[in-house]
């Protein structure tokens, strides 16, 4: 078995015992192929079916928030950085949270393995040494595991925890890839190609707003398109409509979002979302040298200004 | 000049000496007399470093510096300092400080000679009228009724000459007559004492400077003049 | 019965058929990152190998956002603020390839649409009406599939016209309802032979045999529904959803919607959009009070909607066992896991 | 003699405008005497301001604004104080008053007098470099902006016919028959503020001012660099509007020099402001400019000033030379002026400029000279106001308080807060009639239109013909009545005009309207008088809504009067629709209580306990340590030669005395709830546990003073005869022998100060060497001192110190903080090693003493800071709400600060800024009650995550995040009601009423529809 | 009326001002009676900080084809801050709305003094040409339904 998975059982048993924590929040296996399902863990029987693969994608941060008791949280490296938003944001008292940091070698992408199944279903999954295997009815192909990564965790620079109270493996290397190749795309098309991208990009949405709702940042209690006085976006499939939808939610997330990927992964539609955020993500990190999520001290960068911000766009 | 040490007693000399007259503890060291000296820059002179070495002590290194005798005493800088330093009155000590036969060039000499003779080019009193009246004549012929006045009591303006005029450039006395003619003043040219320049002054040597001032006075006194003209 | 067969290569001229008489056809179609039911474009040929579409056809009748009334806003109008319908008028259409479950799912449609008495849906019943469904049977279903569950079956005929079934080489037609067998008589279509019925009948039994045991969801229908609804099984069974919703966008059996109003300029519309028990929202009340305050609460709702009021209401269960909840939770909420429990 | 609730405030630039503001806040009438047409003064006339490099007029413009509607502050313009009997208490003054020769209540400033007016004359606003008409306004923001007419270059007082204003006075505003007026007005006190004017650079003939025309001085430059200026802030030189590529600033010009005049002062301001128009200038330009200041001790020794002038050098590029200027030489063909110059290393060196900028001093003009003498308020030597160190506003004449450059040259906040000093002052000597002769206005029940569908009057302004004749305003009427819930129209000549305004009640009543559109002018100067009619009609003064058809309309499309009147309509429709969504707003009055707290017993501290206790106000003071005096007790002598000791004695022994003033030693604040006006802060007193007090406050002063470091050089520590600026005070004081024996002294100046970790000037070191070395060589003529030293910055009168020592024979040697000078200890001797600045050579001096000037360093603050939600800067220091018009007051309302705590400054300048911060505390605690709400952020808590951003942006610590709920509140009584809280809600659980996001959105809907 | 002359046709701009800077820029301008294009209509708010960026895009929804948002300089701002945040905001909205294909020269910031009178009337100027030359907003704008 993974040494990390034992690490994690080790870990939640000894917090529940000692009483350090009331409950443990981490992964067990899902009831299907390719998803593992977050589990809250209250009792030391429980920690049997803690679990760790590369299919626990989804950021642990949406359940820390709004919570009495004392929780650990099995996290990766952007779960702790929407955890260091969600503490500047008074979603969660840091005291509050104990932090089992997992440095995370980037988790497998569910499309990107179903594809190369070409149509077969994959029934099963088995990771080792760098290497992914997908089995089914008369599949079994393997992979490196760097090739079916999520797009997300491909770009990543922050796989190890930035904040934790344990490590419960060794630091991960990071690399410092480039992460706005599509974005730089984008950026050098004219007006009218970005706009028919959008358009064309925008136009399956369903406003299911799953987008927002798995988003560990979308906490609003009213979101401004549920807003009815006033009600500046109406809320059908008008694609005009549905733009700015899609354009305030990235806008709300600028300097925020830690390209988690809970969006994109969410989306039934499969929007490429992420390239929004990210946008804002390279003119925050440009203009004022800010990451999201990576430092506890820094207030968010709409929150905050430096006199000599840059203004070559202001008259 | 290596280190300086400021030495307090060194320092004391030129305070009783100098300081008291010419503001020069006053100094800003703001350069404004650099900026307006026309020898500043030639040869290192530079005003505010000559003040500045006096104020340290460095009296001795001013007194053989060739700075005090570079100054033209045109005085632009005591105009424009916002601290009134008299920089006339120290180059002027400093220099009377060097020993006489220190002094540069002709200078000392033009001084004595004006002690000696009652003007610098040691012109005798005979020379000097040939020259001034030999010129008065000249004119004559351009201005029929002009008089040169030569000795004339009570005249009310005393003309000074400079003596480089009867001995090189009469032409330049004719000047002199048209502007006094022109004027209709009362005037006149005393045969004794008429120097109009003072190289005393300039060498620092306060003796012939008081000595050939008074002696002038004396004649302006005689003539019973009531002003000097000088026409340098 | 009269079973038809269309060769592999002779989809395309089967669909220029249907499409005569200004017939929409809509089918399974790549769209971005989703296969979704789409009108096809003349020539343009749908996706049938995928196992199912993202969205089920169920926005063929029931869109997620439609105008139902419009007005004028211009004060200077007499009929300012005077609501007018919407005509609903359209052609007839035909969904191809429809899932023998989605095609149930039509069916728990029309009960909350249709058979309420004097509260008919006009919009649903307009293209409701004008609708056929020509149903694919599904050879492989895939490990998330649950009809049989619900009552239904890879290969069951409920609520389609067409049942077709794919031999390899050929599709096998087989009329299910009159308005299909007239459909089918019209497209004059060769005979079907009777040993590609017969491949068809086992390529069905084959692939009911493949699903396993079915666990029945009708015994909850014997709980009581108060003791359900006060189970403490959901205090945890609700912690791992995030209530993202889409669960219930893209159910083919859920129905609700939210009516708003909008204005552009001096027009006005009052239109209605897919909604979910899934968000607070949705039974937030004016005064601020809202009955399900928690996740946990609309949590409940739903699956006791599904697993228990409908099936008190109806006599079954809102559910067609079609997987797509449980292959989209982000979080792995897997509603076959509920009904076990529920009717444990 | 009865007292008189009254003052007179004589000159309107910001000193006089600050002290009428913060009288008429505290209960008192004023009467604000200012000679030219319209009050502003100065700072009207410049760009920027430093350090911060804001807009002069836009920070001064809101000041003049609220003083020009002050219901307790009159105006007298075109007057001058002519004499002034009486004493203490009861004045009788009488005023001058010059003829406007336009009547005031008549002029609504429409400006076609002077369109028509054909007479042009030199604009001296503009310093001369532009024209204005002989009937004008001083400029176009002016408070009162009533037009005059200038008498001396009128052609009808000239030559007796034209009268062409009349003519086109629309409104019968000109009158030619005005006389001038003797008015004598009867106050308790008097406030002189009427400021300074520059030295007349013409004096310094070598400099050539006036005789080359691209020899400017400062204020011209200012002006040139002016958005408003003649060139429209296009930097171009006079001679021939040619964009410079080189200026030169000569600083000193007119100070600093007893041979071509007799101003040994220093001006104090010219080092900072001629960096800031270098650095502005720089802004201004386009290409690369090159900008060079020649100077001789770079004096940046305000708060924020060292930084600039850093940022100046390393950022921006400009040039710093140390060399005076001795004549400047125009060459005739280019009009380009060359400049020579002697440096240390490379002699002489010649440049040429396109530009010199002369950086004129400050001085007291003849006439005032003249005043001073006439009423009997004495002047120093330099001919500005003798004060008193101990009472540094107060004049010869009890009574009488001075503030401002009268008082000696200085800069805007230091004006600004002796101007609030002088208005603490002149209260406490009429507490006792505080309130007697204000006037508070009462209005009518507000009527409740709570559930009425909106009935809008529209109101249509011809204003004369400035908007009738080019917008078609019976067009306009037409359209707006069309408009959804529009029940009125009318057109108005002028609805300014007082009979307009009694119509439009009537109407407002009759026709039963809720809410009223006036489609006219600017809101900026008119909404408050539109919803004053409001008011008075019945109406809440928030019903109203304003379209601007002239500033936005007619005047800027003159040429295009249909598309005038187009968008004319639409604006009246964006207001309607707006006016729609308005709804009346509560003011809430909230009660408070009636006494401050003060932090820190040093003398800032004391002062400000003893004058809020002379105005009459319970006080609580709390000092950290055992003892009263802060760093006081360790002091000689003020730089005026006062002797502390006896003043501090003083000072303690009535503070403990004072029966309003609770004094607690070996106390600090622990807890701070409340806000403005209802301050409850918790205080442990004693040591150890400590005993708990709360003391409720409606106001907090906080004088928690600094310290001095220790140094960390020059062999500090290493030997008893090293030892800083306040051990040698006190081995002074003490008669040590160390001191009294010395022969020889060093002083070195800037330790720790100016470095990178301390990047400010400590401000009082160089002065206080300077006295010191003037002190030793008096006890004793054969000493020696020497002053190592960056820049000798004794500014103002102190200039006179460092020339007094200069001239008693103490040395000065200037050294670069890269080549600092080196103490060197060696065989039981000291020695410090350093080097000539003049002569570039090396130095050595062998002291006896070596005295360290060492930084002035904060207290740890945050503590402190954090409690009361005031912020710090940088360095640690309190930061002021703005540092050019709120010195002494925190954006927090109700905290306010003065002395050390706020930055290094000398005794006189902390109990200005002591007496500042009462007169500013007072304004709030004289009013009895809080005003609060109106236009003010709410927040809704159903909708509130509690992300706390609000709280982030929030300027004023008006939002706060209740730790319970998690939900975030905003307290009505800090909040201004910008809205940045608000748009940075992602959750819309912020709004502002008023301009909340309905009303915004429906006024963009109703654009395009 | 899709296809409309360009020469005729007049671009509407919609400006957000603050209260003390831009406004009473504003108002300068017409005081110095500066003549500038008549395209421009202004919403007063009270700083800039108050401008929501939801406003520039329900302005270009609504089919303004263009807008200027204007406040006072760094440094100047009468609520002390408010343009910061302001300048932070118009910064990361501007990029957004410009990367996801709406034209730059839609969308203008400006920071204008209440001294400059003449740099209004200029940015107005600007503004409006700058907009023209985009000709009528076409991206954006949602699409009108003329009612039965």
């Amino acid at each position: 078995m993974d040494t990390r998975v034992e690490r994690i059982r080790s870990e939640a048993k000894r917090l529940l015992e000692s009483g350090e924590v009331d409950l443990v929040i981490g992964f067990r296996k899902g009831s299907i192929p390719m998803v593992s399902r977050p589990w809250f863990v209250r009792t030391v029987e429980d920690t049997e079916l803690l679990h760790w693969d590369g299919f626990c994608s989804l950021n642990l941060c949406n359940y820390l928030t709004k919570r009495k008791e004392k929780v650990a949280v099995v996290a990766k490296g952007c779960d702790t950085r929407s955890l260091v938003g969600h503490i500047q944001e008074n979603q969660i008292q840091r005291e509050q949270v104990l932090v089992l940091g997992v440095p995370c070698e980037g988790m497998l992408d569910r499309r990107a393995l179903q594809e190369r199944a070409e149509g077969t279903e994959i029934l099963e999954v088995v990771e080792s040494d760098g290497r992914v295997e997908i089995r089914g009815r008369g599949l079994e192909r393997s992979f490196p595991r760097q090739e079916v990564l999520q797009h997300c965790c491909r770009i990543c620079r922050h796989r190890n925890p930035v904040l934790h109270d344990r490590l419960l493996s060794a630091e991960v290397e990071e690399h410092q890839v480039e992460r706005y190749e599509d974005v730089e795309e984008i950026d050098s098309q004219s007006p009218e190609e970005r706009w028919a991208y959008f358009q064309n990009m925008l136009s399956p949405c369903i406003r299911c707003y799953a987008c927002r709702n798995v988003c560990p940042h979308c906490y609003c209690t009213e979101c401004f398109v549920d807003c009815s006085r006033p009600q500046w976006v109406g809320k059908s499939l008008d694609l005009n409509d549905v733009f700015t939808f899609h354009l305030f939610r990235a806008f709300h997330m600028a300097g925020r979002c830690t390209d988690c990927g809970s969006c994109e992964r969410a989306c039934p539609v499969g929007i490429p979302l992420r390239v929004l955020t990210r946008k804002l993500e390279k003119v925050v990190s440009e203009r004022w040298g800010f990451e999201a999520g990576t430092d506890l001290e820094q207030l968010p960068p709409l929150a905050t200004y430096r006199p000599d911000d840059p203004q070559d766009f202001i008259k | 000049m290596g280190t300086i040490k400021l030495d307090q007693k060194k320092r004391q000399k030129f305070k009783e000496l100098v300081a008291p007259r010419s503001n020069l503890q006053a100094c800003l060291t703001c350069g404004t007399c650099a900026g307006g000296c026309p020898v500043a820059g030639w040869e290192g002179m530079d005003p505010r470093k000559l003040v500045r070495m006096l104020q340290l002590g460095l009296e001795d290194e001013v007194i053989k510096s060739d700075w005090i005798w570079q100054c033209t005493n045109c005085e632009r800088c005591t105009w424009a300092c916002p601290m009134g330093v008299k920089f006339g009155e120290i180059i002027t000590n400093a220099r009377a400080s060097v020993p006489r036969e220190e002094t540069p060039g002709e200078i000392q000499k033009t001084a004595n000679n004006h002690r000696e003779t009652m003007n610098n080019m040691r012109l005798t009193v005979e020379d000097a009228i040939e020259s001034f009246e030999w010129m008065a004549e000249e004119l004559q012929e351009e201005i029929p009724d002009f008089e040169l006045p030569i000795d004339k009591q009570g005249a009310e303006f005393f003309c000074t000459i400079n003596s480089k005029q009867p001995q090189y450039f009469p032409m330049d006395l004719q000047s002199i007559y048209k502007i006094f003619y022109a004027a209709g003043a009362d005037w006149t040219i005393s045969s004794k004492w008429w120097e109009g320049t003072n190289y005393a002054i300039f060498t620092g040597d306060f003796d012939t400077w008081e000595y050939t001032l008074r002696e002038q006075a004396k004649r302006v006194e005689e003539l019973g003049c009531r002003v000097m003209a000088y026409t340098e | 019965m009269s079973a038809r067969r269309v060769g592999r290569e002779a989809l395309k001229g089967f669909i220029t058929g249907l499409m005569e008489d200004g017939r929409t056809v809509w089918g399974p179609q790549e769209f971005q990152g989703s296969v979704r039911f789409r009108p096809l474009k003349k020539n343009g040929t749908p996706v049938l190998d995928v196992p199912n579409a993202t969205l089920s056809p169920k926005e063929v009748v029931f869109p997620p956002s439609e105008w139902m009334f419009l007005f004028s806003t211009d004060p200077g109008r007499e009929d300012a603020f005077v609501l007018k319908e919407v005509p609903q008028e359209g052609p007839e259409q035909v969904i191809l390839g429809i899932r023998p479950c989605d095609a149930r799912a039509f069916q728990i449609l029309d009960r909350v649409f249709l058979e309420q008495g004097a509260h008919e849906d006009p919009y649903y019943r307009s293209k409701r009406d004008r609708t056929l469904l020509i149903g694919l049977g599904c050879n492989t279903p895939c490990s998330t599939c649950f009809c049989h569950w619900t009552g239904g079956g890879p290969f069951h005929t409920e609520g389609l016209d067409v049942l077709m079934t794919d031999l390899g080489d050929v599709y096998l037609l087989e009329p299910v309802t009159e308005r299909g067998r007239a459909l089918l008589d019209a497209l004059q279509l060769d005979e079907a032979g009777a040993d590609e019925v017969e491949r068809g009948k086992h390529i069905a039994e084959e692939a009911r045999a493949s699903m396993g045991e079915a666990k029945d969801p009708r015994r909850i229908k014997e709980k009581d529904l108060m003791a359900l609804f006060g189970s403490p099984f959901w205090e945890r069974a609700h912690e791992a959803c995030v209530k993202c919703g889409v669960c219930t966008y893209l159910c083919p059996t859920c129905s609700c919607f939210d009516i708003q109003d909008e204005v552009r300029g001096a027009c006005g519309f009052r239109g209605r959009n897919w909604d979910t028990c899934m968000f607070a929202l949705t039974t937030l009340h004016a005064s601020g009070h809202n009955p399900r305050p928690t996740g946990k609460e609309r949590f409940r709702q739903r699956f006791m909607h599904k697993l228990k009021y409908f099936q008190d209401d109806f006599g079954d269960v809102m559910c067609v066992g079609c997987g797509r909840c449980v292959q989209y939770c982000p979080a792995n909420i897997d509603i076959r896991e509920i009904i076990e429990a529920l009717s444990a | 003699m009865e007292k008189v609730g009254a003052v007179l405030v004589a000159g309107g630039g910001i000193a006089g405008v600050q002290a009428a503001l913060d009288l008429a806040e505290s209960g008192y009438y004023v009467y604000l005497v200012e000679r030219n047409a319209a009050i502003g003064g100065v700072m009207s006339q410049l760009d920027k301001t430093f350090p911060t490099n804001d807009c002069s007029m836009c920070i001064l413009s809101p000041k003049l604004v609220e003083c020009g509607r002050h219901l307790n502050v009159e105006i007298l313009t075109l007057s001058e104080v002519v004499s002034i009997q009486g004493e203490e208490g009861n004045f009788q003054v009488e005023v001058l008053k010059h003829p406007r020769y336009v009547d005031e209540d008549k002029c609504v400033a429409c400006g076609v007098c002077a369109e028509k007016c054909p007479r042009k004359v030199d604009n001296p606003f503009d310093e001369g470099l532009s024209k204005r008409k002989a009937i004008y306004v001083l400029y176009p923001q002016a408070v009162p902006l009533k037009y005059a007419i200038d008498r001396d270059h009128c052609i009808y007082f000239q030559k007796g016919k034209c009268r062409a204003c009349e003519k086109f006075c629309e409104n019968k505003a000109i009158n030619f028959e005005q006389k001038e007026e003797r008015i004598r007005l009867n106050v308790g006190s008097v406030i002189l503020a009427p400021g300074f004017e520059v030295f007349d650079a013409r004096l310094i003939t070598y400099y050539g001012y006036g005789r080359f025309a691209n020899v400017v001085t400062s204020k011209e430059f200012e002006r040139i660099l002016s958005a408003s200026g003649p060139y429209q802030g296009h930097l171009v030189r006079p001679s021939d509007k040619r964009e410079p590529e080189r200026i030169a600033w000569i600083q000193c010009v007119g100070s600093r020099n007893i041979n071509q005049c007799d101003h040994s002062y220093c001006s104090a301001v010219c080092c900072m402001y001629a960096i800031k128009e270098a650095v502005i200038a720089k802004e201004h330009s386009d290409r690369l400019l090159d900008t060079a200041i020649f100077y001789m001790d770079m004096r940046t020794y305000g708060k924020e000033f060292e930084k600039y002038y850093n940022r100046a050098k390393e950022e921006s590029g400009v040039r710093f030379i140390p060399s005076r200027i001795h004549n400047v030489v125009e060459e005739p063909d280019t009009r380009n002026l060359l400049i020579r110059y002697t440096d240390n290393e490379r002699q002489v060196i010649e440049e040429t400029f396109d530009m010199v900028v002369l950086s004129v001093g400050l001085q007291t003009p003849r006439s005032l000279i003249e005043m001073a003498e006439k009423i009997g308020v004495s002047l120093d030597s330099h001919g500005f106001c003798s004060t008193s160190s101990f009472e540094p506003v107060a004049t010869s004449r009890p009574g009488i308080y001075v503030c401002g450059a009268f008082q000696g040259p200085k800069d805007i906040p230091q004006s600004v807060m002796e101007a609030s000093a002088a208005a603490s002052s002149a209260a406490a000597t009429l507490a006792e009639v505080r309130g007697t002769l204000v006037r508070e206005k009462t209005y009518p029940d507000e009527r409740n239109v709570a559930g009425e569908p909106p009935r809008i009057g529209v109101f249509v302004c011809n204003c004369g013909i400035n908007i009738g004749s080019v917008v078609n305003v019976p067009e306009v009427a037409e359209y707006a009545a069309t408009l959804p819930n529009v029940v009125f129209v009318d057109q108005n000549l002028f609805s300014c005009s007082q009979d307009t305004q009694d119509r439009m009640k009537a109407i407002i009543q009759e026709k039963k309207l809720n809410r009223v559109v006036v489609a006219s002018c600017t809101p900026r100067t008119h909404e408050p008088l539109f919803q004053e009619t409001c008011r008075e009609a019945g109406l809440n003064k928030y019903l109203f809504e304003m379209a601007n058809i002239r500033d936005q309309c007619s005047w800027v499309h003159m040429n295009s009067p249909e598309a005038a009147t187009e968008k004319a309509k639409e604006l009246v429709r964006m207001a309607v629709t707006k006016a729609a969504l308005l709804e009346p707003l509560r003011e809430v009055e909230l009660g408070l209580t009636q006494s401050a707290l003060v932090i820190g017993g040093g003398v800032a501290g004391m002062t400000a306990a003893k004058e809020l206790s002379a105005q009459g106000f319970e006080v609580v003071l709390v000092e950290k340590g055992d003892q009263l005096g802060g760093n006081a007790r360790f002091m000689r002598h003020t730089w005026k030669d006062e002797d502390i000791p006896t003043f501090l004695n003083g000072l303690i022994r009535s503070v403990e005395e004072d029966p309003r003033i609770t004094v607690y030693k070996n106390a600090q604040i622990k807890a701070v709830d409340g806000f403005v006006g209802n301050f409850k802060s918790t205080l442990v007193v004693g040591d150890g546990a400590g005993e708990e007090v709360t003391v409720e406050h409606g106001a907090v002063i906080i004088t928690t003073g600094a310290r001095e470091s220790q140094p960390s050089e020059y062999g500090y520590g290493e030997d008893p005869r090293i030892v800083t600026m306040q051990e040698f005070d006190r081995l002074a004081a003490q008669g040590d022998a160390r001191v009294k024996e010395a022969k020889t002294i060093a002083f070195i100046q800037c330790v720790g100060s100016r470095e990178p970790q301390r990047p400010y000037c400590s401000k009082v070191c160089c002065t206080h060497t300077c006295q010191s070395a003037v002190r030793l060589l008096e006890e004793n003529p054969d000493r020696e001192v020497f002053v190592f030293y960056r820049d000798i910055r004794t500014y103002g009168r102190n200039e006179d110190h460092y020339k007094v020592a200069r001239e008693k024979g103490t040395l000065f040697f200037r050294y670069d903080v890269e080549e600092k000078p080196r103490v060197i200890l060696e065989g039981g001797g000291l020695r410090v090693e350093g080097k000539d600045h003049v002569l570039g050579i090396p130095v050595t001096v062998e002291p006896d003493l070596i005295v360290l000037a060492a930084a002035i360093e904060p207290y740890d603050n945050r503590p402190l800071a954090q409690l009361y939600k005031v912020p710090l800067n940088d360095e640690g220091f309190f930061l002021e709400a703005h540092m050019k018009l709120r010195p002494v007051d925190f954006a927090t309302d109700g905290v306010f600060l003065a002395g050390l705590a706020h930055y290094p400054k000398p005794l006189d300048e902390s109990i200005a800024q002591a007496k500042a911060a009462v007169g500013r505390a007072v304004a709030v605690l004289a009013t009895q009650r809080l005003q609060v709400g109106g236009t003010v952020a709410y927040a809704d808590p159903t909708k509130c995550t509690g992300c706390g951003v609000c709280e982030m942006v929030c300027a004023y610590k008006a939002v706060h995040l209740n730790s319970e709920t998690l939900t975030s509140e905003v307290n009505e009584a800090l909040c201004k009601g910008c809205g940045t809280c608000v748009s940075s809600c992602r959750s819309g659980a912020l709004q502002l009423r008023g301009f909340s996001d309905p009303q915004i959105f429906s006024m963009i809907d109703s654009l395009s529809s | 009326m899709e296809q409309q002359n360009a020469q005729d046709w007049e671009p509407k701009i919609l400006a957000f001002l603050c209260n003390w800077c831009s406004y009473a820029g504003a108002d300068l301008a017409g005081v110095s009676r500066l003549q500038y294009p008549p395209n421009i209509r202004i919403i007063r708010i009270p700083c800039s900080g108050r401008m929501n960026p939801a406003f520039i895009a329900a302005a270009l929804r609504n089919g303004v084809d263009g807008v200027l948002v204007s406040g006072c300089h760094p440094g100047d701002c009468h609520y002390l801050s408010g343009n910061y945040f302001a300048r932070r905001k118009f910064t990361v909205f501007k990029e957004l709305l410009e990367f996801m294909g709406v034209e730059e020269g839609r969308v203008h910031f400006s920071w204008v003094s209440a001294a400059e009178g003449e740099k209004f009337a200029q940015v107005v100027q600007e503004v409006t040409e700058a907009v023209k030359a985009l000709g009528p907003a076409r991206h954006y704008v949602k699409e009108k339904i003329e009612v039965c």
